[in-house]
C-alpha cells in the first residue's frame, strides 16, 4: 500500500476519474468564487474604509437586475452540478450485468466476504482488475458502512436488508477498505484492505485452498443439509414447494393476486419467514429457519438459488419445461 | 450622545436587584438573556474541553492517549454539548432574547414566564446530559442512530436522550414566544418592511424551532422506548426499519442547521449595515432569502442519507432540492459584499467577525454544493470532508457570528466596552486557528478518513498533527474573550447609549436598558438602517473614540 | 347547508380585564394568547405526524398484519369511545361558548360534563388495554406475543404502534383533565373576568386537538379493512 | 381596562356540527364493513380528515378566525405534509429502482391438490 503523503487519493476504478473530474470542476468554481468573494470584500474594505477620500455618491439600495443575477446564475450552476453528479451516481448504483458477485456480510467489528466458489475472507477483499464486482450487503447487527476511498465507493450495510455496490477495479494494488458509518467500540478498528489482482491472479487465489479456508460450494452443502429439496425439487418436478430454478430475478406471482420480484430481499425473507409471501398455488408449509441460519448462510443459500438460475438459463428452452 | 460622561447610574435592568432570587425568577427578557449566556458558555467549555482531548488524540495514529470507549464518548459529548447546547440556544437564546423585544420596542416578549421556564428546562435537560457523560458517558454519536444507540450501545443513552428531549421543549417555546411577539408586539410604526434584519432571521429560525424541534422529540422518544420497553419501531428483528430514524432524526437536524446559521445570519446583517454605515443592499431579498431557506432548508434532509440506503430516487430529488437551497444562501452573502461598495467601513472587532464570517461561510456554503452533489458525496460522506463543512458552517459561521454581536451588543448588555485591542488580536487569532483547524481537514476527508475514527492509516498523520497545532491557537483565541469580556463588566469603560452609533430602537435606549426597555414605547417613522448622509462620512463619535483608548 | 357566519351572536363580557405588563392592551395579549396555543398544537401535530409517518410506512409493509391486528380491536367499545369524545368536544365548546357569554354557571357545568366524558372515555380505554394485555397481544416489555405464524412481525409492528400511539394520546387526555379540573376549581372559587375566557378557549383548543388525533386513530387501528392497501 | 366584544357561534351550528361528526363516525364504520380494496384506506383517512376539518373550522372556531390564525393552524399540516411526500418518496420508489433488471416471470408448475 502506498503510505506517502499525498494531497488526493490513489485512482483506482473505472468510477474515480469521473468523480474526481467532476470534484476538480467544483473545486474551480467555488475556488473561484471564494476567492472572488473574498478578493471584493477586501477591496471593498480597504477602499471604503471609513475616513478615506473614496467617492461614496450615488449609492443603490437595490438593484433588482443584479438580485436576479445572483439568483439565476446560480441556479444554472447548480442544476449543472445536480445533473452531473446524478448521472455518476446513477450509473454507480446500477451495477452491469454479468458482474462477479461476492457477498459480504458487517458485524461488529469485522468485514467477511465470500466468493462465488465459496472461498471466505475476513477484512480482506481479493477482486480482479478490469472486471465488474457487485457486492451484496448485509450486516448482523449494526449499521455499517463499506468504503473503498480508491474506489470513490461507499454504502451502508444494513441489517435485516440487502444492499449492494459495484465497481470494477482499474489498477493493481492494495488499497483501504473502512467502515465508514459509526458502529461502536471499535469502529475504527473494522477496516480491511482491498487487494486487486491480475484476472489470473485471482483465479490463483481463489483456488488456492492451502492459505484459505475453503468452503467450495458451501452454499450447495448447506442445500443438502437442510433438506431444502425435500420441497423443492432442483429438477422442475412438480413438489410441494416451488421449483428454485430460474426463481431469482424473476417475478413471481403470489397467492393474494400480487407478484413480486425475486430480488435478495425475497429470497432471504421467504427462508427466514416464509409464510409471508405464498407463491402462487402452493401452501404454506415450510417452516420458518429464523435463528437457524446465519446471515452468511443465507447468502450462501442465495447464491446457490441463483446460481441454479444461472445454470439452467443456458439449457435450450425446450429442456426447461418439462411436460 | 451624551453617554461619555456619565458617572451615576441610572436605574436599569441589572441594578434593579441584586439577590439571587431576583436573578433565578427574573421574568425579564434580558436578565433571561444573561442566565443563557452563563449556561451556553459553560456548555461551550465542555464541549470545547472535549474537542481539545480529541484533537490531542489525534495527534498520532495510534490510540495511545485514550481507549477506544473513552474516544468514542469523547467525540459524543463533544458533539451533543455543541449543537443541542451551545449552536441552538446560542444566538437564539441569547442574542435573541436579550434583543428581539428591545429591537421591537416591546417592554418584554410575549409570555415572559414561558421564556424563563425554557431556560430552566434549558439547563435541566443540560444537566441531565452532563450528569449521563459524569456517570459514564454515551457513545453513539449526537446522531442516535438506531440500532446501535436502540439496542447495540451499553452506554448512558436514556439518559442523554432525555437531556436532549427537554431541552427541545426549551428551545420549542423559546421559537414560540419569539413568533408571537413578532407578530403581535411590535411598537407604532413598526411596519414588517421597516423591522431590522435580524428580527427576519429570528422569526425564520423560529418557525424551524417550532416544526422541526417536535419530530426530533418524537424520534428520540422512540429510541428511548425501543431501549427501555421493547417497542420496536425502528429494530430490523421486530420488523422496523432502521432508517425511518434517519428519516425522522434530519427532519429535525438537517433544518436545526439553519436554526443555528439563520440566527448568524441575522447578526452579520446588522453588523455589516452599522460598520459599513450604508442601509443592507436589497433589504427585502436577504429578508425573504431567511423565510427561503427556512422553507427549503426543510426540503433536503435526504442528503445526509444518500448511502444509507434510501431509494436512488429520493436521492435525486433531495440532491436537487439541497442544490437549491444553497440559492438564497448565496443571495445573502452577495448582497452583504455589495453593501460594502461606496459604504463606510470602520473595522472594529465586530466588523473583524463579520468579515471573518463572510468567508468562512462561503467556503463552508460552497463544500455544502460539494455534499449536495451525489458522485461526490458518495465518496466524502462520513468522511473528515463533512466534519471539515459543517465546521466551517457552525464555527466559522455561528461562532463568529456569536461572538461578533456579543462584542457589538456588549456595551448595551452590560453597559461597559470591551478592551477594542484585545479584542481584535482574538479575532485575528481566531480566524486563523479556525482554517489552520479546519482546512486540512478537507484535504483528509477527500482522501477518504472516516470520521469518528480513534485509529487511523499513518498517512494521514501529517494532516491531523496540522489541525491539531490549529486547534491549540483556536483555543487559545476562544480563551481571550472568555477572561477579558469579564474584566470589562468591573473595569471596563462605561458605555454610552449608542457606542457604534447604529440606527436599531435598542439603541435608542439607556445602555444597559431600564427594565421596562423604553421610557415610553417608542414609534418608528422610518425604515431601519436609515443612516444620514452625515453618518456615512462620519468616523465613529469622538466619544468613543476616547473610550476605547482609555480602555 | 347551514351559514355559518350568521349563526354568531356578539356578546360583551363584563368586568375587566387585567392586562399584564409586557402588553398594551387586552386585545394585545388575547391575540397573543391564541396565537401562541396554535403554534403550541402545531408543534403537537408535527409530533403525533412523526408516529403516524411511521404508521403509514409500516401498513405499506404489512397490509395483510395490519388488517389481522385491526380484527383484534373491539369495533364496538372503540366507536362507543368515539362517541364519547365527539360529544366531550361539544360540551367542550359550549363551555367555552358560556365562558363568552359569562354565564359561570353554564360554563362550570359544562366543563364539568366535559371532564366525566374524558374518564369515560379513559376508562374504556383502560378496559381495551386490558383485555389486549390478558390476550397476550402485548408485543414488548417481556410480555408474550400471542400471534404466530406468517403474519407475526407485522403484527408486532401493528401493536407495537397502537400501544404507542393511543398511549401517546391517552397522556394527552390526562394533561387535558388536569387542564379542565384545574379550569373548574379556579371557576369555582372566583367570578369569572375578562382574561378567563382566552383561558377557556385555549384549554378547549388543546382539547380539541386531542379529539382531532383520536378521529384519526379510530379508523387506523379499529377499521382496517383485509383487502385495503395503501399501496399505490 | 378594556372589554372585548367576541362573537360566538350559536348554540344550533354547535349542535349541527355535532350531529355530522357522528353521522360521519357511523358513516365511517359502515365504510370499512364494505369491501372497496384500495379505496377502504382513502375513504377512511378522507372520512376522518373531514371530521377533522369540522372540528377544526367549527369546534376550534379558525372559521372565523383571522387570517394569521389561518397560518398558524394550517402550519403545521402543511410541514406534515412535506414530511410524509418525501419520505414516502422513499419508501415507495426503494425497491422499484434499486432491484435488478426485472427478467420475465418464473414459470411454476402447480402441484395437484
Amino acid at each position: 500500500m502506498d503510505t506517502s503523503f499525498r494531497l488526493l487519493p490513489e485512482q483506482a476504478s473505472t468510477f474515480a476519474p469521473d468523480v474526481d473530474l467532476l470534484f476538480a470542476f467544483l473545486m474551480l468554481v467555488s475556488g473561484l468564487l471564494s476567492l472572488g468573494i473574498a478578493g471584493v470584500i477586501v477591496w471593498f474594505a480597504i477602499k471604503y474604509r471609513r475616513n478615506s477620500a473614496a467617492d461614496r455618491r450615488a449609492t443603490p439600495s437595490h438593484m433588482l437586475l443584479l438580485e436576479l443575477s445572483w439568483i439565476v446564475g446560480p441556479f444554472i450552476l447548480s442544476m449543472i452540478l445536480f445533473v452531473w453528479g446524478a448521472k455518476l451516481f446513477f450509473a454507480q448504483r446500477h451495477p452491469v450485468e454479468g458482474a462477479l458477485e461476492i457477498s459480504c456480510v458487517g458485524r461488529q467489528w469485522m468485514w467477511k466476504f465470500q466468493h462465488p466458489n465459496g472461498r471466505a475472507e475476513i477484512n480482506a477483499l481479493h477482486v480482479p482488475l478490469n472486471q465488474p464486482v457487485k457486492i451484496n450487503m448485509i450486516s448482523e447487527d449494526v449499521i455499517h458502512s463499506l468504503y473503498v476511498p480508491a474506489f470513490r465507493v461507499k454504502q451502508d450495510v444494513l441489517p435485516g436488508r440487502y444492499s449492494t455496490l459495484w465497481f470494477q477495479a482499474s489498477k493493481v494494488g492494495r488499497y483501504h477498505l473502512f467502515c465508514a458509518e459509526y458502529c461502536g467500540a471499535k469502529h475504527s478498528g473494522m477496516i480491511g484492505e482491498v487487494h486487486v489482482l491480475e484476472p489470473t491472479r485471482y483465479q490463483e487465489w481463489l483456488s488456492d485452498v492451502v492459505t484459505g479456508t475453503p468452503q467450495m460450494g458451501g452454499g450447495g452443502r448447506l442445500f443438502d443439509q437442510l433438506r431444502c429439496n425435500t420441497c423443492h425439487m432442483t429438477g422442475g418436478e412438480v413438489s410441494r414447494g416451488p421449483s428454485l430454478l430460474n426463481v431469482a430475478g424473476r417475478r413471481v406471482p403470489l397467492q393474494n393476486g400480487q407478484q413480486v420480484v425475486a430480488d435478495d430481499d425475497y429470497l432471504r425473507e421467504s427462508i427466514l419467514r416464509p409464510a409471508a409471501k405464498i407463491v402462487a398455488g402452493y401452501h404454506a408449509l415450510m417452516p420458518s429457519f429464523e435463528g437457524q441460519v446465519s446471515e452468511e448462510q443465507i447468502l450462501q443459500l442465495i447464491s446457490e438459488i441463483k446460481a441454479m438460475s444461472q445454470l439452467d438459463a443456458k439449457k435450450p428452452e425446450g429442456e426447461l419445461k418439462k411436460e | 450622545m451624551n453617554g461619555a460622561v456619565i458617572t451615576t447610574r441610572k436605574r436599569n435592568y441589572l441594578n434593579a436587584s441584586y439577590t439571587v432570587r431576583s436573578w433565578l425568577l427574573t421574568h425579564d427578557h434580558k436578565r433571561i438573556g444573561l442566565l443563557y449566556l452563563i449556561g451556553v458558555t459553560f456548555f461551550f467549555v465542555i464541549g470545547g474541553l472535549a474537542a481539545a482531548v480529541v484533537r490531542l488524540e489525534l495527534m498520532t495514529p495510534r490510540g495511545d492517549l485514550t481507549e477506544s470507549e473513552t474516544y468514542n464518548k469523547l467525540f459524543t459529548m463533544h458533539g451533543i454539548t455543541m449543537t443541542f447546547f451551545f449552536l441552538i440556544p446560542a444566538i437564539p437564546a441569547v442574542l435573541g432574547n436579550f434583543l428581539v423585544p428591545l429591537m421591537l420596542g416591546a417592554r418584554d416578549l410575549a409570555f415572559p414566564r414561558l421564556n424563563l421556564l425554557s431556560w430552566y428546562l434549558y439547563m435541566l435537560g443540560g444537566l441531565m446530559t452532563m450528569w449521563a457523560i459524569l456517570a459514564g458517558g454515551v457513545d453513539t454519536g449526537w446522531t442516535f442512530y438506531t440500532p446501535y444507540s436502540s439496542t447495540y450501545s451499553n452506554t448512558y443513552v436514556m439518559a442523554t436522550a432525555v437531556g436532549v428531549f427537554v431541552a427541545g421543549f426549551s428551545s420549542i417555546l423559546t421559537g414560540l414566544n419569539f413568533i408571537v411577539t413578532t407578530h403581535q408586539m411590535r411598537c407604532p410604526g413598526l411596519t414588517w418592511f421597516r423591522l431590522p434584519l435580524f428580527i427576519w432571521s429570528m422569526y425564520a429560525a423560529s418557525l424551524i424551532m417550532v416544526l422541526a424541534t417536535p419530530v426530533l422529540a418524537a424520534a428520540l422518544l422512540l429510541v428511548g422506548l425501543e431501549r427501555g420497553l421493547g417497542i420496536g419501531i425502528f429494530d430490523p428483528a421486530m420488523g422496523g426499519d432502521p432508517l425511518l430514524f434517519q428519516h425522522l432524526f434530519w427532519f429535525y437536524a438537517h433544518p436545526a442547521v439553519y436554526i443555528m446559521v439563520l440566527p448568524a445570519f441575522g447578526v452579520i446583517s446588522e453588523l455589516v449595515a452599522c460598520f459599513s454605515r450604508r442601509r443592507p443592499f436589497g433589504y427585502a431579498f436577504i429578508g425573504y432569502s431567511s423565510f427561503a431557506i427556512a422553507i427549503l432548508g426543510f426540503l433536503v434532509w435526504g442528503h445526509h442519507m444518500f448511502v444509507s440506503g434510501q431509494s436512488v430516487y429520493a436521492g435525486l430529488i433531495f440532491s436537487l432540492l439541497s442544490f437549491l437551497v444553497a440559492i438564497p444562501s448565496g443571495i445573502k452573502v452577495f448582497n452583504w459584499t455589495a453593501t460594502l461598495y461606496k459604504a463606510s467601513i470602520s473595522w472594529e472587532t465586530p466588523m473583524l467577525y463579520a468579515f471573518g464570517f463572510m468567508g468562512l461561510f462561503t467556503m463552508g456554503g460552497l463544500t455544502g454544493l460539494f455534499l449536495a452533489c451525489l458522485a461526490i458525496d458518495v465518496h466524502v460522506h462520513d468522511t473528515y470532508f463533512v466534519v471539515a463543512h459543517f465546521h466551517y458552517i457552525m464555527v466559522g459561521g455561528t461562532v463568529m457570528a456569536f461572538l461578533g454581536g456579543i462584542h457589538f451588543w456588549w456595551p448595551k448588555m452590560t453597559g461597559r466596552m470591551y478592551p477594542e485591542s484585545w479584542a481584535r488580536l482574538s479575532a485575528i487569532l481566531i480566524f486563523v486557528g479556525f482554517n489552520l483547524t479546519f482546512f486540512p481537514q478537507f484535504i483528509l476527508g477527500y482522501l477518504g478518513m472516516p470520521r469518528r475514527y480513534h485509529i487511523y492509516p499513518e498517512e494521514f498523520q501529517v494532516l491531523n498533527v496540522m489541525s491539531s497545532a490549529g486547534a491549540s491557537i483556536l483555543g487559545v483565541g476562544y480563551f481571550f474573550p472568555l477572561t477579558y469580556l469579564v474584566w470589562s463588566m468591573f473595569y471596563g469603560a462605561v458605555a454610552p447609549e449608542n457606542p457604534f452609533g447604529h440606527t436599531g430602537l435598542e439603541w435608542q435606549t439607556a445602555s444597559p436598558p431600564p427594565t421596562d426597555n423604553f421610557e415610553q414605547i417608542p414609534v418608528v417613522t422610518q425604515e431601519a438602517y436609515s443612516f444620514g448622509p452625515d453618518d456615512a462620512l462620519r468616523g465613529p463619535s469622538e466619544e468613543v473614540i476616547s473610550i476605547v483608548q482609555a480602555s | 347547508m347551514f351559514k355559518p357566519a350568521s349563526q354568531l351572536v356578539e356578546v360583551r363580557a363584563d368586568g375587566a380585564a387585567r392586562v399584564a405588563h409586557q402588553f398594551v392592551d387586552a386585545d394585545q395579549q388575547h391575540s397573543a394568547a391564541e396565537l401562541g396555543m396554535w403554534l403550541f398544537l402545531a408543534t403537537e401535530i408535527m409530533f403525533f405526524g412523526a408516529f403516524f409517518l411511521a404508521y403509514l410506512v409500516y401498513r405499506e409493509w404489512y397490509p395483510v398484519a395490519f388488517a389481522m391486528g385491526s380484527r383484534q380491536m373491539d369495533v364496538m367499545l372503540g366507536t362507543v369511545n368515539t362517541g364519547v369524545l365527539l360529544t366531550s368536544s361539544l360540551t367542550m365548546a359550549l363551555a367555552v361558548r358560556a365562558s363568552e357569554m359569562s354565564q359561570r354557571r353554564w360554563m362550570i357545568g359544562l366543563l364539568v360534563a366535559t371532564l366525566l366524558l374524558g374518564m369515560v372515555f379513559l376508562g374504556i380505554k383502560g378496559l381495551e388495554y386490558y383485555h389486549k394485555y390478558a390476550e397476550h397481544l402485548v408485543p414488548f416489555a417481556g410480555w408474550t406475543f400471542a400471534p404466530a405464524g406468517e403474519q407475526r412481525t407485522g403484527m408486532m409492528e401493528f401493536f407495537n404502534l397502537y400501544f404507542l400511539m393511543t398511549g401517546l394520546h391517552a397522556l394527552h387526555m390526562v394533561a387535558g383533565l388536569v387542564m379542565l379540573a384545574l379550569l373548574v376549581i379556579v371557576a369555582c372559587r372566583s367570578p369569572l373576568r375578562d382574561s378567563s375566557s382566552i383561558v377557556v378557549h385555549n384549554v378547549g383548543l388543546y382539547w380539541h386537538f386531542v379529539d382531532l388525533v383520536w378521529v384519526y386513530l379510530f379508523p387506523f387501528f379499529y377499521l382496517v379493512s383485509a383487502s385495503g392497501s395503501v399501496a399505490m | 381596562m378594556s372589554q372585548i366584544k367576541t362573537k360566538v357561534p350559536s348554540l344550533t351550528l354547535n349542535i349541527a356540527v355535532y350531529a355530522a361528526l357522528l353521522f360521519l363516525l357511523a358513516v365511517t364504520v359502515w365504510a370499512s364493513r364494505t369491501d372497496l380494496g384500495y379505496w377502504n384506506f382513502v375513504a377512511a383517512a378522507g372520512i376522518a380528515s373531514l371530521k377533522a376539518s369540522l372540528i377544526v373550522l367549527f369546534f376550534m372556531r379558525v372559521y372565523y378566525a383571522k387570517p394569521l390564525i389561518w397560518l398558524a393552524s394550517g402550519a403545521g399540516f402543511v410541514w406534515l405534509a412535506i414530511l410524509f411526500n418525501l419520505v414516502v418518496s422513499d419508501y415507495l420508489t426503494r425497491s422499484r429502482v434499486q432491484s435488478a433488471p426485472v427478467h420475465e416471470t418464473a414459470v411454476y408448475e402447480v402441484p395437484d391438490r
